[in-house]
């Protein structure tokens, strides 16, 4: 019943490849969500009998989903290249007049992978979370939370329309929502949560607006209908629904101008900022982009302005990164930095979006690495974030240091961790495409060195400027085991990715592939990228070998406005919420004195006008007649002068 | 189709229960609640017996129809019937009854000077009235019951409300009764039509659309039944009553007062104005979808300036009207259908929102002020997690039923209308932004001094809000009930009007990848 | 003398009367003048009766003195005992009744 | 004219009864108030009353076939005739139960022991603690009704100059018979009396007018002379002009309202509620059937005049009656508004019309009476209170009672599911049937301005906690308790089923000439 919708498909849409009916093992594609939603809904609903046990249910939902999804995995490579998308409708879910949206899945090699990512990395984390919230009353729910997103993040990348997406979207800024304000009586915390929220509300608004034009334009908001029909849209209405989907995409993946969220997000445990704030929601943004690649590639404006959003974002978060002291606002910062990578890189059109998602995934791994490692550092600094006060740590925390150490090099990009080779090829493409952005990335990479370096340094080298009361300690096996496994993972999926799983080849069919001519030889680029980084890192050495001042100095013009996040709190306020608590307030007077006031003044009117005719009624008899001969007169004028034709 | 007469069993039911009800002794205080909830669940029961007696694809415009003459002088007749629509609301009505009975268990003490039989007899019979004014299809007949449902309403107010009561009571009542005057000109101006185009005047809804009413008459009439209805729903600038009343009357009063009532407005505009003055319609079009957007944002943006949580809400539900409405007025199947929705939708976000906020109110000693809470979630998790379902229902979280109704209302306007859309969307901002404020700073940070200590919710309120929350998340997943019964009735609709919608630029492939 | 003289009598007579009635304060006196509309009529009756040359209008003069008697009869006595009870016969002494 | 021999006149005395009935037993009444010991006459009286009144409405109904213009051009019995002398015996009916109450004043009735003596001396005080009771109010109020009845069927003008003197004489002094306050009654009787024969000289000089014009006082002579030479002369519109006066000032329309608050304040509430029932239902008889049948033919001229007035009324009821603080004096403010409501179908000059204002004056006229029963009940032991806000809580000390007023106030206020509001609809209806939208519309704006002051009474009675000292409703004999469940029941049942009254009426017809 499921395929013979799509074999129609595969008529109208020559270039896509055609979905293929769930059939064996793809035939319980939904267990993927149920699974962790079903977790979710006992913790949060199961009350404080499932205290106990509540935790390990949650790690135990999500393993289970990544044994499946592995296994999903092995069987998608078995089939031929054509068959790779798979299409699962569970039920009629909208149906009006020719809106008609089904809750259907669809899995084919770019979910694959995502669906990879997000299970696997985050049984990890899971995993993690068992050790760094152990002491923490609230623990399941917590893991209720955690659950939730995973579900919702599934949702996201399997859904196979727009509207369905848009309830993954929305369920994993909700679960974004609840985990960063997950210590609630923390005022900073709460107010970070709905800041976030607030945020990815504004690029809701794109979503919904670009799925309603998406509609009017194609008559329906199925993936693959649309995209077999985008070729024949006119370009300004695609150009409209990509920057539409451009503004969405800014929200969640924290670009440039929705960025300001992310780093308060930090506010929530550090394993929701390596899970969610690094290596998967913030993603999805990239992921939207790609996914409609068909749409973009008939809008070389709209991909020019994704390029420059990745641009401005790319630098941004770098230029953060490098002043923050707060290690993990550090660590924000790189991820804007290192998004800003993927979204330029999908940016480029079909010669980026496979490099957009290979970064992605590789980023996926370290980030989560160097995130729980400084959750590692902070749990055993008992909750100190300050880098200045950290220092000569790899002499206590040997495993923490070796793994961050790990992270380190895939990010900065040195040969042959797995960060090198995502780099390298978006930067390829970017030259390909265009020399300017193209030295822009290079640049980024040199700045990356140089931040990491300095995080590094004042982390683990150098001299301990600990606080008396601390004592730290390395985490316990719970926490290094996943901590061991992502750093191994830092080193070896790029390559892996790149040489044995192919990746190029195996998302072509999605994303459609292009090469073009280098304006230099690739050895010489990667020569030069090689050399910006060190340089940036050796800077980096040269400024925090020497002794690190535990009182930040006063720094110059560039480094306070970026330890003020490039004031974009201060922009935003003046911009937005004062404006808006202004005309709130307007409304609010309008609403008491004018339109409220009307009412009761026409009333109060009449009341008065009540009391003023009572003086009429003198109670003098003579009056009472003279009023009766007055009105005689009257009467006998009307009858004069009132008269019907 | 059954012979039974459902409808009219429908409305007995609550009426016998009210005046047993009132019957019992004096001093029993708790024997009326039971026997108040006893009948309000028969009454559930028999609408889902009904609703599964429902022919979704029935040609026959209306079903359980049943006629009987009235005031033949006048050619009124007690004649009631439900299309989709009516039945959709109709069950909410039902459904929302014994909730509210039950989450208001406690409303009356016993010696505060106050009949407790008497506050769940009038909740019986307005039961029974809402129900009719659902069930109408007699104009006239859905006339009556529109205004005398504002008389238990006024007592349920003025008599077991807040400080302010009478007050409150009174510009409700006032509000109200301009509005229902206008609209009984109106009718009888509609009577008047009907005698001159069919000898003698009928109030027959079938008949009133039959009729061909010259487009000025119909621009004058409409005027009439609009302001009525844009009262009742309420649209800006007719609203000011709803704060006051909302804020004054108990969670409960609210919950039927927003969430039912103030439905037959928008009701009212579906049933009755499009189809009986489909020129006037088109004609206003313009204006009342501009109401409907001022109302959108202001209402947002008012709520969220509001100090008391009451009166937020209130404001709140403005907004939601403003989409209920626009989704009306921009003559599509999508925008009609999720007006439906919305209203059903709206309908349980009001009454999870009053509810949980009014357990939390009656553990703080029955402040409205948003400033007497914070720091709830700490003491009283669980409360505080219903209190946030509530926000996010009002915040249309895709997901949720009131999403639903949201995005086809908004859908069916960006099809007609793309700036207006854009606006509208904007207030989903907006929302969200009161929505978490709110939450922020009732339930996060540290417990205010009122909060603190405070019991968490007991078996009674956790299973008043459970059905509405499973409800919620329900239709939100799965709307397919709701849909396939108010579609038909939909396309009817416009099908009177006259309107189709227009057509996606390119040709779909296919519909979706549906099976 | 043509039968307009007569009217245009009881005109003024009427007008006269209802004059009365306006300015006088005397319950008695304000009564009279009453009497005097009424018989102001009756002249136009009369008149009338003779225009119209039947004997209507000096019929019903006959019913409108008895009618006038009677008038007499209750307003005495009502002006009698608000005057007991107020010592004073002005129709502005009684005033409780107002707005 | 041949002078010396005279035909006897033919006369159906049959089609006459009613009159004769009511008439003569007023005379008996007189003539028993003369001869018969004091401690028999209030027995007497009463039988008289009821008997009489009861039969007459028996005849009326027993042969209402019997219609026709009677003795000799005097009266016009015909179907609204029969309609409006009925509606007047049975609402007379009800006050004459009001009026044989003796249970809610613990001096006894409502009335003073005998009028004539001076309020607080020394006699009154003996004559109440002798326990005496005055009786001569009963063949007045028989000889008020029996004016009436030729009121609503005078087809001759001098037959209603007649008939209205015969009507308002007796009131003027049963304004001034109230056992408590007296100087308020006595006041308002003077007030009565001077304004009111003030108007019937009006009406006179009208009279006279027309009389002139016509050369005859006979209704249909008047509309032949109309007919033969239409348009304005001085005499038609003087003559049309001051007989509207007189009428106007019977029903209490604005600019002639004058004296009905005062004379409603001041009066004892079982004559208040005779007062604005019955006469109100006289007077509107009257000015339908000269309206539609002398002065038909000038409809055009009038028509405007009476929208006006019309508008006037309801604007000025409902707004003046938002500002009192006085019960009685509220519902008289009120009861001018409804007035105007009526004149809606009077101005409309169709059957249509009529039959609405019919209708209107049915529900009102027992909602009032109903509405003063209770005026009458609510009391402290200095007599009734009438200051609304001590009826505050009323609804906690006696519920039924305040019941039964919310039921009469949203009456008033036009509430579906209560007479008033088919009334309402019936005469919006027939305004609306002739395209008069804007007098709609004005009665629309002055029933919300109404609806204010009805509603108020309710918040009063209910929202609000008792005072210190506020009375409750004294517990009434069954006379009083009769009327009110009978006005009750009317209120209601005409609300919820009103079809049989609605044929009753239109199978009327029109008015004969």
């Amino acid at each position: 019943m499921i395929g013979n919708g799509a074999v129609v498909l595969a008529e109208g849409a020559p270039s896509l490849q055609p979905l293929t009916a769930a059939t064996g093992v793809f035939g319980y594609l939904w267990i993927l969500i149920a699974l962790p939603l079903f977790g979710a809904a006992v913790l949060l609903l199961g009350g404080r009998r499932t205290n106990k046990w509540g935790p390990y249910l949650g790690v135990l939902t999500v393993s289970l989903a990544a044994i499946y999804a592995i296994i999903l995995l092995v069987s998608l490579m078995g089939r031929p290249a054509e068959e790779r998308a798979i299409g699962q409708t569970l039920f009629e879910w909208v149906f009006v007049g020719g809106f008609s949206v089904p809750v259907a899945l669809q899995l084919d090699q770019l979910s694959m992978v995502f669906v990879l990512l997000i299970t696997i990395v985050g049984s990890l984390i899971h995993v993690y979370s068992l050790g760094y919230m152990e002491h923490d009353p609230d623990r399941r729910r917590f893991f209720g939370f955690l659950n939730l997103f995973i579900a919702s993040m599934l949702l996201l990348v399997l859904a196979d329309n727009y509207l369905l997406l848009y309830v993954g979207w929305e369920g994993v800024g909700l679960a974004s929502y609840l985990l960063i304000g997950f210590w609630q009586w923390k005022p900073s915390a709460a107010a970070a949560a709905k800041k976030a929220f607030i945020m990815n509300r504004v690029g809701d608004v794109g979503l919904s607006l670009a799925i309603m034009l998406i509609f009017v334009t194609f008559g329906t908001v199925t993936f693959d209908s649309v995209f077999a029909a985008a070729g024949e849209a006119n370009e300004s209405t695609l150009t409209w629904i990509g920057l539409l989907l451009l503004l969405a995409a800014c929200g969640k993946s924290a670009q440039f101008p929705l960025q300001a969220w992310l780093l308060d997000a930090m506010e929530g445990p550090t394993p929701v900022s390596a899970l969610i704030h690094a290596a998967t929601m913030v993603t999805a943004g990239v992921y939207l982009i790609v996914r409609s690649n068909p749409i973009y590639d008939g809008t070389a404006f709209a991909l020019t302005a994704v390029v420059i959003i990745g641009v401005i974002t790319m630098f941004m978060g770098a230029i953060i990164g490098s002043a923050k002291d707060d290690i993990k606002k550090a660590l924000a910062g790189s991820t804007m930095s290192q998004i800003g990578y993927m979204v330029l890189a999908a940016g480029l059109g079909p010669i980026g979006y496979v490099f957009a998602i290979f970064h992605l995934l590789t980023h996926g791994v370290f980030k989560a690495n160097l995130f729980l490692g400084a959750g590692s550092v902070i749990h055993g600094m008992n909750d100190e974030q300050d880098m200045r006060r950290y220092g000569a740590l790899r002499t206590v925390m040997v495993i923490t240091w070796i793994t961050f150490m790990c992270g380190y090099l895939a990010i900065i990009g040195i040969p042959p961790f797995s960060g090198f080779f995502s780099k390298d090829d978006i930067i390829h493409a970017a030259f390909e495409q265009n020399l300017l952005v193209g030295v822009c990335t290079m640049l980024a990479a040199g700045i990356t060195g140089f931040y990491m370096t300095r995080m590094v340094i004042m982390t683990f080298f150098g001299k301990a400027r600990w606080p008396d009361d601390a004592h730290p300690h390395e985490s316990k096996p719970v926490m290094t085991i996943p901590l061991i496994i992502l750093g191994i993972g830092s080193v070896v999926t790029g390559a892996a990715l790149l040489y044995w799983g192919n990746i190029e080849s195996w998302l072509e069919p999605v994303t459609g592939i292009e090469e073009k001519p280098l304006p230099i030889p690739a050895i010489i680029l990667e020569g030069i990228t090689l050399a910006v980084v060190l340089i940036g890192v050796a800077i980096a050495i040269a400024k925090y070998r020497k002794e690190v001042p535990v009182e930040a100095p006063k720094g110059n013009l560039l480094t306070v406005a970026a330890r003020n996040s490039l004031y974009d709190d201060a922009i935003n306020d003046a911009l937005v919420v004062k404006p808006t608590y202004v005309l709130s307030d307007g409304s609010v007077f309008v609403d008491d004195r004018i339109i409220d006031g009307t009412v009761e003044g026409s009333a109060r009117f009449v009341g008065g006008l009540g009391s003023r005719l009572r003086r009429l009624q003198s109670g003098f008899a003579r009056s009472y007649a003279l009023l009766m001969v007055a009105g005689a007169v009257i009467v006998v004028a009307i009858l004069y002068l009132a008269r019907l034709p | 189709m059954t012979s039974l007469p459902w409808l009219t069993i429908l409305m007995v039911v609550p009426l016998v229960g009210s005046i047993i009800v009132m019957l019992l002794p004096r001093d029993r205080d708790v024997l009326p609640k039971q026997v108040a909830l006893g009948f309000a669940l028969l009454t559930l029961v028999l609408t889902v017996v009904m609703g599964l007696q429902f022919d979704a694809d029935a040609t026959a415009p209306f079903q359980f129809v049943e006629s009987y003459p009235w005031i033949p002088a006048l050619g009124i007749s007690f004649s009631v019937g439900v299309d989709g629509i009516g039945l959709v609301l109709v069950a909410l009505a039902a459904t929302l009854v014994p909730v509210v009975i039950l989450a208001g268990w406690n409303d009356v003490m016993p010696g505060s000077g106050r009949s407790v039989k008497g506050y769940f007899a009038l909740i019986l019979i307005l039961q029974t009235l809402m129900i009719g004014v659902f069930a109408a299809t007699d104009v006239f007949l859905f006339y009556v019951f529109f205004e005398v449902m504002l008389i238990p309403i006024y007592f349920l107010i003025g008599r077991y409300g807040g400080a302010d009561r009478s007050y409150a009571a009174v510009k409700f009542l006032i509000y109200s009764l301009v509005g229902g005057l206008l609209m009984l000109a109106a009718l009888i101006g509609l009577y008047v039509v009907s005698v001159q185009q069919l000898g003698q005047g009928t109030f027959d809804f079938a008949a009133l659309v039959g009729l061909d009413i010259d487009p000025n008459t119909q621009k004058i009439l409409f005027v009439g039944f609009f302001i009525a209805f844009a009262i009742k729903a309420p649209l800006w600038p007719f609203h000011t009553w709803l704060p006051d009343a909302a804020k004054e009357s108990t969670p409960a009063t609210a919950v039927l007062l927003i969430g039912v009532l103030d439905k037959v407005g928008t009701f009212g505009m579906i049933r009755y104005l499009l189809p009986i003055f489909p020129a006037a319609s088109e004609f206003y079009a313009p204006l009342v979808v501009a109401l409907a957007v001022i109302g959108i944002l202001y209402g947002a943006l008012v709520a969220f300036g509001q100090k008391d949580m009451k009166r937020l809400f209130a404001y709140s539900s403005m907004s939601h009207f403003g989409f209920i409405a626009l989704g009306i007025f921009v003559f599509t199947t999508w925008g009609l259908s999720g007006s439906t929705f919305y209203m059903i939708a709206h309908g349980l976000s009001t009454a999870a929102i009053f509810l949980a906020a009014g357990f939390l109110m009656n553990r703080a000693g029955g402040s409205s002020l948003i400033s007497t809470y914070g720091g709830v979630n700490k003491v009283a998790p669980v409360l505080a997690g219903f209190f946030l379902f509530a926000a996010l229902s009002a915040l249309a979280l895709p997901g949720l039923a009131s999403f639903i109704g949201e995005f086809l209302v908004l859908l069916g306007t960006f099809a007609v209308n793309v700036p207006v859309a854009v606006i509208a969307t904007l207030g989903i901002v907006i929302t969200a932004g009161y929505a978490l404020k709110l939450y922020q700073k009732v339930a996060t940070g540290p417990p205010s001094p009122a909060v603190e200590g405070m019991s968490d919710l007991r078996g009674r309120e956790i299973t008043t809000l459970a059905p509405i929350v499973f409800l919620t998340i329900l239709l939100g997943v799965f709307p397919a009930p709701v849909l396939n019964v108010i579609n038909p009735a939909v396309e009817r609709t416009l099908e009177v009007v006259g309107v189709t919608d227009p057509p996606s630029v390119i040709p779909p492939i296919v519909q979706g990848s549906a099976p | 003398m043509s039968v307009e003289n007569y009217i245009v009598l009881a005109c003024v007579l009427f007008t006269l009367g209802a004059i009365g009635v306006l300015v006088r304060r005397n319950a008695i006196v304000v009564f009279m003048s009453i009497e005097l509309m009424l018989n102001a009529a009756n002249l136009a009756f009369v008149a009338f009766a003779r225009m119209n040359g039947n004997l209507d209008g000096q019929v019903i003069a006959f019913f409108v003195m008895v009618v006038a008697a009677a008038e007499v009869v209750v307003g005495l006595a009502i002006i009698v005992t608000v005057y007991r009870s107020r010592r004073s016969a002005s129709i502005d002494e009684p005033n409780l009744l107002k707005y | 004219m041949t002078p010396d021999v005279m035909p006897a006149p033919s006369i159906d005395y049959i089609a006459l009864l009613p009159y004769i009935l009511v008439g003569a037993a007023g005379v008996i009444g007189v003539i028993v108030e003369a001869f018969v010991g004091r401690g028999a006459r209030r027995p007497i009286q009463l039988v008289l009353v009821f008997g009489s009144l009861i039969g007459a409405f028996v005849i009326l109904v027993v042969n209402r076939a019997t219609q026709g213009i009677q003795a000799e051009g005097a009266l016009a019995i015909d179907g609204p005739g029969i309609l409006f002398m009925g509606l007047i015996l049975l609402l007379s009916i009800l006050v004459a139960l009001l009026m044989a109450e003796r249970q809610l004043d613990p001096a006894g009735d409502a009335f003073a022991p005998r009028a004539s003596a001076l309020p607080g001396s020394e006699d009154e005080r003996e004559l109440t603690v002798r326990g005496y009771f005055q009786t001569e109010i009963w063949p007045l109020f028989l000889f008020s009704v029996f004016g009436m009845m030729l009121f609503v069927t005078a087809s001759n003008l001098l037959v209603l100059f007649i008939a209205l003197e015969i009507m308002s004489l007796p009131l003027y002094l049963m304004a001034g018979m109230s056992r408590r306050r007296r100087l308020l009654s006595q006041e308002a009787a003077l007030k009565y009396f001077i304004l009111g024969a003030f108007s019937s000289a009006f009406l006179l000089f009208g009279i006279a007018l027309l009389y002139g014009y016509a050369g005859s006082v006979e209704f249909s002579a008047i509309a032949d002379a109309l007919a033969a030479e239409p348009g304005q002369t001085a005499l038609v519109v003087g003559g049309t002009a001051l007989l509207a006066v007189g009428l106007l000032f019977k029903i209490g329309a604005v600019p002639f309202h004058a004296w009905v608050p005062d004379v409603y304040q001041g009066s004892p509430a079982p004559v208040t509620a005779f007062m604005a029932a019955a006469v109100k239902v006289a007077a509107f008889g009257a000015l339908f059937r000269v309206m539609y049948v002398a002065l038909g033919g000038v409809r055009w001229d009038w028509e405007p005049l009476l929208w006006i007035i019309a508008g006037l009324t309801m604007l000025f009821g409902s707004v003046v009656a938002i500002a009192q603080t006085d019960i009685k004096r509220m519902i008289a403010y009120s009861s001018i508004a409804q007035a105007g409501f009526i004149l809606i179908g009077v101005s409309t000059a169709t059957a249509q019309g009529l039959y609405a204002s019919i209708f209107y004056l049915v529900a009102y006229g027992f909602t009032t009476i109903g509405i003063f029963a209770i005026i009458s009940m609510v009391r402290l032991s200095g007599g009734e209170v009438t200051r609304l806000d001590q009826w505050a809580g009323l609804g906690k000390r006696s519920p039924v009672v305040a019941t039964s007023f919310a039921i009469f106030m949203f009456a008033l206020a036009g509430f579906p599911l209560t007479s008033g509001f088919i009334a309402k609809f019936l005469v919006f209806e027939s305004a609306l049937a002739v395209d008069n939208l804007g007098l709609v519309i004005v009665g629309v704006i002055a029933s919300v301005m109404a609806a204010f002051f009805y509603i108020r009474v309710v918040v009063i009675m209910f929202f609000r906690e008792p005072v210190e000292g506020a009375p409750a409703a004294a517990v009434p004999s069954a006379t009083t308790t009769l009327a009110l469940a009978i006005s009750v029941a009317v209120t209601v049942i005409l609300g919820i089923l009103p079809e049989p009254v609605i044929n009753l009426i239109e199978q009327a017809g029109v008015f004969l000439r």
